[in-house]
């Protein structure tokens, strides 16, 4: 199929929606949203239709485009995919797709909101398939930026300081990487930005690897949601939209994982060799630390964001073994956490729109009040808590496995950071969705049909993985080579 | 004549510019300090053509382009000191700081 | 020739020292126009007698009858105003310094020999050709910023009443 | 048909049935409740028939790869071997005995089709658990166990105690959890394979694997058993685990969860065999259990909690016939401990159910004897328990006394726990039996609050009894047979051998007799006379203050400064950054005055400096 660009039609498919709704005018609210729908829809069927036609057993970089962009900088919109993604791909198309439909009910500035979300998905696409390192930083980008204006305008809570601590902590971190990035394409001859290329062992001598890794580790990093640079995540999340804060826990924070994976530990090897154990004690540490502050939280969200915080330790974890089992599990956790967090904010974002409160302190017993949308919530819980069944189950064993072997002391102080996990989401659980009823929520109504679809969607996906993980892992092992 | 002793004519045309720049208040005082420095500097361009020569015309070339270009700016500069006057009914440059910086707004939430 | 210059120079100087010394802005303005017409003197004595010509057409003729123009309409509330010394201080400082490094400058810069070009290359037909030709393109951009000067300004200057009501309200 | 695709039926019929439960339930509780009763019927027959055909056999397993890790995959599937075979059979038709008994006690409860859902999903991850053939899929299913009796603990949703014992059981076990997993993850490491007939077969040969290593596996591979067992120190969340309806509880206590820890040292015995120390530390810590929570018992008042203690002590004793080297005995007792402990706690249920009240006394005052089935299936039941001479738990007991012959000083905390145990069990019998209406006894527990006036003698009440009670009484009598599916030869301990347990049993019973049964009897039992004892047992040898100031405690102590932490040192540290950045501006924005002669003053000012720098330097 290598003449149909595949890759490209998926890319454009949000910049189509975007342009769409620029082009409709604010009243036709529904239109604009079916324009939405429809191009989440196609992206999906689109990125199932990448992973089928992915050879898996062949691995590396595959539909490759290549179009000279920048001649003179050596600059290339060549996009391609490798197993990890294919993965990612299809994470972004099943929020993107979701995330359109939980925010069916909007009614504020509709038009913007859509726009400025199409541009971000749009972004985030373009990240996961550039196999050029600057055009992988434009669309970096590009899926940062629409963030501001998605939480300043729309969101709740503090909505412009975190709007503003966000943007601010992500340009730092582009501060960080961009003259990493450019260290790289000086440092290798000024050539080529191409990731192969520049991946070629010998190309960088093992003291510019060790100088450069921090920068770029740390400037994903924070993105990431790494430990200590984590704190506008939680605030961020609180602040934002239903389909903001899903986009944003579910998919944004990946691009951080993964630009750690893609760039810094696959062009610097040896300087993620060097650098490994610090970074995996920084890891553990957001590990441990999300959970124990996370117990403390009164606000659903913030519990979540740090939920985020500790779960996306354990993909830096991951990350930072090097190993093929510990990246096997980090890329499977980047996705199951993305589709489980984007499940929570799915289903508190669909109480809040009712109660406007999120204080768990004012829920009780909501199971007898809206037992669908609570068991959205409870199964997002269960996910969260590493339940056998669910996608994360796998993810998280396949890291500890690895970290145990490489670094023994902080893969136990990780496993151990899973009672306190299950000790943070059964005291909201408790609290929240169990418990004496408050009889100021008996108004509530259960979602409708089409409230219902997306968190079906997303309970699917997890259980599938859950219970199929090696669809999954043969997938990402044609990268890691962990089949 | 020399070329020393016109360029040095450049200059001193030049000095007296930037200090009527600088010690005017008047709007239209700048404004003839900025003519001065125009033509001290169209001094020096025919000056090095006359004395140096690389391409016999060129620097009349750019004279009369600089004369347009005066021109041009004095009929647009007049017309936004016109302008301000009849706002502000004033041409005091020292009145002119509505783009100062406050410090009180700048501030957090 | 030397002697020409020399006169052309000290009639532009000492229009300039007019036209920044004194308090009165009109006076000033005459004063520009004296230097300027030294300084087409200059012109004059560089073989450019199309330039000076030119210099005294537009800036005495134009540029400086605009000014006064804009002095009479603007001016009128106290056009005697002196600015503070310590004011003229400071601006004399700066000055001289700048004058000083120039200074310095010129005199210690070697600028090689000197060839003269004949007549005919600094000719006024010379001139017209490469106008037209070689600088054509900086020609025909002159005229465009004439024109958008022009139009800007009118559009700058025009009444109140003639411009939307919601412009001036917010700046006055 | 295959043993296997048998085998496909009996776990895949559970788990159909809770999805099709979980979907039908809020519109057709009955819909609900039968496709549960007949996955459950489907089930029991299918592990009846499998033991009956493959019982004896050498073991079957059927698997494919689930995922790969590590270099090789792991598996995922049915194993068919002895252990697995019992068990199954003893999980299913427990099961399937309690979802019968549910028909009719939970008839009016709103949750009645939720409660049978989860009852599948909890029948379907037990079994599941029990045919395992990778260590894998056991530590999957066992945290699936643990997860479906969170729900079930928790299935009074509204009852805050009820969500906080499910709480606390879920994490304890956790705890556990934790060490389980790093030990799976060890033995993976060591062994490459999870595969436990290759790990059996591996640990069994001589030098396959380093001995230190080995200890520290299975001390970790114990942890879990700990946790998921109620062994000390984590045996707080079971008699908190009652607040569940009582056939949870009899599920919980007798077949499923509790008995998953069990069931694991079984399964890894022979690995167990090769670590001297843990063996040490496993008889110590379910000695010490066995006799700690004994006397607990002894004083409790609430019925269900004298069972609950019960099984932490009988718990005790399998792993310690187990430690000591006597897989049959431990296995044995396992089998048996699931049928009379199930069958008390329906009764204890049926009681409850009647009469409702929890208090023993009270339920004993309120004429409880007069129900006959149930007082019959109280007394059995608990004579198992009591080890009173040829019901269930007499052979079993006596397997277990007889392999700790050798260990004098557990073989003395046996013979403690079993004294007591025989007291308090047929002290709950005495109470109920022969009520003193007059003796100085109070009722200390509060009246139950919900469910009352549904008197139900019914035949789906009565049926699950009367079966479990003739269980009680044979299953002791089938000692051989379970030994040879195990592979295993049965010891028959002979009568002077016997002697001694059977004394200490009698003689728990008499003094009971002395102090309950007997005429005008005190009712209060020997204990309330020792006055700090009978606190310090009555309040669970305060471990639970103990864990709350000292565990609780420390977590939300960490939790709150780690809170602060991030309030006001990180978060106050990117503020800073922001407020920073905001505080150089605003000060280097007052150079920005708008006058305009300033700024081309300073930048000619500038100029004129670097020229006349450039003129020196040319002067030079």
């Amino acid at each position: 199929m290598s003449e149909l660009p595949i890759l490209s039609i998926l890319l454009l498919c949000p910049l189509v929606a975007f342009l769409v709704t620029l082009v409709l005018p604010e009243s036709k609210a529904t239109a604009i949203k079916a324009v939405n729908a429809v191009a989440g829809l196609v992206t999906l069927v689109l990125s199932v239709i990448v992973w089928a036609q992915y050879d898996e057993t062949a691995g590396g970089y595959q539909m490759v485009e290549d179009i000279p962009w920048v001649a003179d900088l050596g600059i290339r919109y060549t996009v391609a995919v490798d197993g990890v993604s294919v993965v990612l791909t299809l994470l972004n198309a099943i929020v993107f797709f979701t995330g359109v439909l939980s925010m069916w009910t909007l009614e504020k500035r509709v038009k913007e909101f859509f726009a400025f979300m199409g541009l971000l998905v749009f972004g985030v696409f373009g990240v996961f398939i550039s196999l050029d390192i600057f055009v992988f930083f434009f669309f970096y980008e590009v899926a940062v930026l629409p963030m501001y204006p998605l939480i300043a305008i729309w969101g709740s809570t503090r909505k412009e300081y975190s709007a503003m601590k966000l943007t601010l902590f992500l340009m730092v971190g582009s501060a960080l990487l961009f003259p990493g990035l450019i260290a790289l394409f000086v440092e290798s001859g000024g050539q080529t930005w191409n990731l192969v290329a520049l991946s070629e062992p010998g190309t960088f001598s093992e003291g510019f690897q060790i100088f450069v890794y921090p920068l770029l580790y740390v400037g994903f990093g924070i993105l990431a949601g790494m430990w200590p640079f984590h704190s506008w995540s939680p605030i961020g999340h609180v602040a934002a939209p239903t389909a903001v804060s899903m986009l944003h826990a579910g998919v944004l924070m990946k691009l951080g994982a993964f630009g750690i994976l893609r760039i810094a530990i696959g062009v610097l090897p040896l300087g993620a060799a060097y650098w490994a154990p610090t970074f995996a004690f920084m890891a553990t540490v957001g590990i441990v630390y999300g959970a124990f502050v996370a117990m403390r939280q009164t606000d659903f969200k913030y519990v979540i964001g740090f939920s985020s915080v500790s779960h996306m330790g354990i993909v830096l974890l991951g990350l930072n073994t090097l190993g093929i089992d510990g990246t096997n599990g980090a890329v499977f956790q980047m996705f199951a956490h993305g589709v489980m967090t984007a499940l929570f904010f799915s289903a508190v974002g669909f109480i809040y729109d009712q109660t406007h409160d999120r204080d768990i302190r004012h829920f009780g017993g909501l199971v007898g009040q809206i037992p669908v949308a609570s068991s959205f919530f409870i199964v997002a819980a269960l996910c969260g808590m590493g339940v056998p069944g669910f996608a994360s189950f796998w993810a998280e064993l396949l890291v500890f496995i690895e970290a145990l072997r490489v670094f023994p002391l902080l893969g136990i102080a990780a496993i151990a950071g899973l009672i306190f996990t299950a000790a943070y989401i059964l005291r909201v659980l408790g609290q929240a969705i169990f418990g004496p009823k408050n009889p100021d929520w008996d108004h509530l109504v259960e979602p409708t049909a089409w409230l219902t679809l997306p968190r079906i969607i997303l309970i699917a996906v997890l259980l599938f993985f859950g219970f199929a993980p090696s669809v999954m892992l043969d997938m990402i092992g044609s990268v890691t080579g962990g089949k | 004549m020399t070329l020393e002793g016109a360029l040095l004519l450049g200059l001193m045309l030049f000095s007296l510019g930037l200090y009527a720049v600088l010690a005017r208040r008047n709007l239209i005082g700048i404004l003839i300090g900025i003519e001065l420095m125009l033509n001290a500097a169209n001094i020096n361009f025919l000056a090095f053509n006359y004395f140096i020569p690389t391409d016999p015309a060129v620097a009349q070339i750019i004279v009369l382009v600089v004369i347009g270009l005066a021109a041009a700016e004095a009929a647009i500069a007049l017309a936004i000191i016109l302008k301000l006057y009849r706002q502000r009914n004033s041409v005091d440059v020292d009145a002119m700081q509505l783009l100062r910086s406050t410090g009180a707004e700048a501030s957090n939430e | 020739m030397s002697l020409h210059f020399a006169i052309a120079a000290v009639v532009s100087l000492v229009g300039a020292l007019l036209a920044v010394t004194q308090a009165n802005i009109l006076h000033a303005v005459f004063g520009l126009a004296i230097a300027l017409v030294g300084v087409a003197g200059v012109f004059f004595t560089l073989d450019s007698p199309f330039v000076a010509i030119m210099e005294v057409l537009i800036y005495v003729g134009g540029i400086a009858v605009t000014m006064i123009f804009a002095v009479m309409l603007s001016s009128v509330s106290n056009p005697k105003e002196r600015e503070s010394a310590g004011r003229r201080l400071l601006a004399a400082l700066v000055a001289v310094a700048f004058f000083v490094g120039g200074a310095l400058v010129i005199a210690h810069a070697d600028f090689g020999p000197g060839k003269k070009l004949p007549p005919s290359a600094w000719g006024l037909e010379q001139v017209g050709r490469d106008l037209l030709g070689r600088f054509n393109l900086a020609f025909e951009t002159l005229s465009i910023v004439l024109l958008l000067a022009i139009v800007g300004a009118i559009v700058i200057v025009r009444k109140e009443s003639a411009m939307p009501a919601n412009a001036d309200e917010e700046a006055s | 048909m295959s043993s296997t695709s048998i085998g496909l039926v009996l776990l895949g019929a559970p788990l159909m049935a809770f999805f099709v439960a979980l979907v039908v339930f809020r519109k057709n509780h009955l819909a609900a409740m039968m496709t549960v009763l007949l996955s459950g019927a489907a089930t029991c027959a299918s592990a009846v028939f499998l033991l009956a055909t493959k019982g004896g056999t050498p073991a079957e397993q059927a698997s494919r790869a689930w995922i790969h890790a590590g270099g090789t995959s792991i598996e995922f599937g049915i194993l068919l071997d002895g252990k697995t075979l019992i068990m199954g059979t003893v999980v299913s038709v427990i099961t399937l005995c309690v979802q019968v008994y549910s028909l009719s006690y939970m008839s009016h409860d709103p949750g009645r089709g939720r409660f049978f859902a989860f009852l599948a999903l909890f029948e379907w991850a037990m079994l599941s658990f029990v045919y395992s053939p990778s260590l894998m899929q056991t530590f999957v299913f066992w945290e699936l166990v643990g997860l479906s009796s969170f729900f079930l603990i928790g299935f009074w949703y509204r009852k805050p105690s009820a969500i906080a014992a499910a709480k606390k059981a879920f994490i304890m076990t956790r705890i556990g959890d934790v060490g389980l997993f790093i030990g799976l993850i060890l033995l993976f490491q060591t062994a490459h394979t999870l595969d436990i007939q290759t790990l059996n077969t591996m640990s069994v040969a001589t030098g396959n694997f380093d001995s230190g290593r080995i200890e520290l596996i299975t001390l970790l591979l114990f942890v879990g058993i700990v946790g998921k067992s109620a062994q000390f120190p984590l045996h707080t969340w079971l008699p908190d685990a009652m607040e569940g309806p009582t056939p949870v509880s009899a599920l919980l206590h007798s077949a499923t969860m509790v008995a998953a820890g069990v069931f694991l040292f079984a399964r890894f015995h022979p690995l167990f065999m090769q670590a001297e120390l843990t063996l040490t530390v496993v008889l110590c810590v379910a000695t010490f259990t066995a006799v700690l929570s004994s006397t607990m018992a002894m004083v409790a008042s609430d019925m269900k909690r004298v069972f609950a203690y019960s099984s932490i002590s009988q718990l005790g004793f399998m792993l310690m016939g187990l430690g000591a080297g006597s897989l049959f005995a431990g296995y044995f007792h396992l089998t048996t401990h699931a049928i009379f402990k199930a069958l008390l706690f329906l009764c204890a249920g049926a009681f409850i159910h009647e009469y409702g009240t929890n208090d023993t006394v009270a339920i004993g005052r309120a004429g409880a004897r007069k129900l006959r089935v149930i007082t019959l299936g109280l007394i059995i039941g608990g004579g198992a328990l009591a080890g009173f001479p040829l019901l269930a738990g007499f052979f079993s007991k006596e397997l277990i006394i007889h392999s700790l012959h050798d260990k004098p000083l557990f073989l003395a905390g046996a013979y403690l726990a079993s004294f007591m145990t025989a007291y308090y069990t047929f002290r709950v019998i005495f109470l109920v039996v022969f009520p003193n209406q007059d003796s100085a006894v109070q009722v200390e527990e509060p009246p139950a609050d919900s469910h009352d006036d549904h008197h139900s003698s019914s035949l789906p009440l009565h049926a699950p009894i009367l079966l479990l009670t003739v269980g009680a009484i044979a299953v002791g009598w089938f000692g051989d047979s379970i030994a040879s599916v195990l592979g295993l030869v049965a010891y028959h301990p002979s009568l002077p051998e016997m002697a001694p347990a059977i004394g200490v049993a009698l003689g728990g019973i008499l003094i009971a007799w002395f102090d309950f049964g007997r005429k005008s009897a005190p009712q209060t039992g020997f204990i309330s006379k020792l006055a700090p004892l009978h606190t310090l047992f009555k309040n669970g040898w305060y471990l639970d203050v103990i864990y709350k100031k000292l565990f609780v405690g420390a977590a939300q102590a960490v939790a709150g400064l780690l809170f602060g932490t991030e309030n006001h040192v990180l978060d106050k540290a990117s503020d800073m950054l922001g407020q920073g950045t905001l505080t150089i501006g605003e000060t280097t924005g007052k150079a920005q005055s708008g006058r305009l002669p300033l700024y081309i003053g300073l930048a000619a000012l500038c100029f004129s400096g670097a020229i006349i720098a450039l003129g020196l330097e040319m002067m030079r």
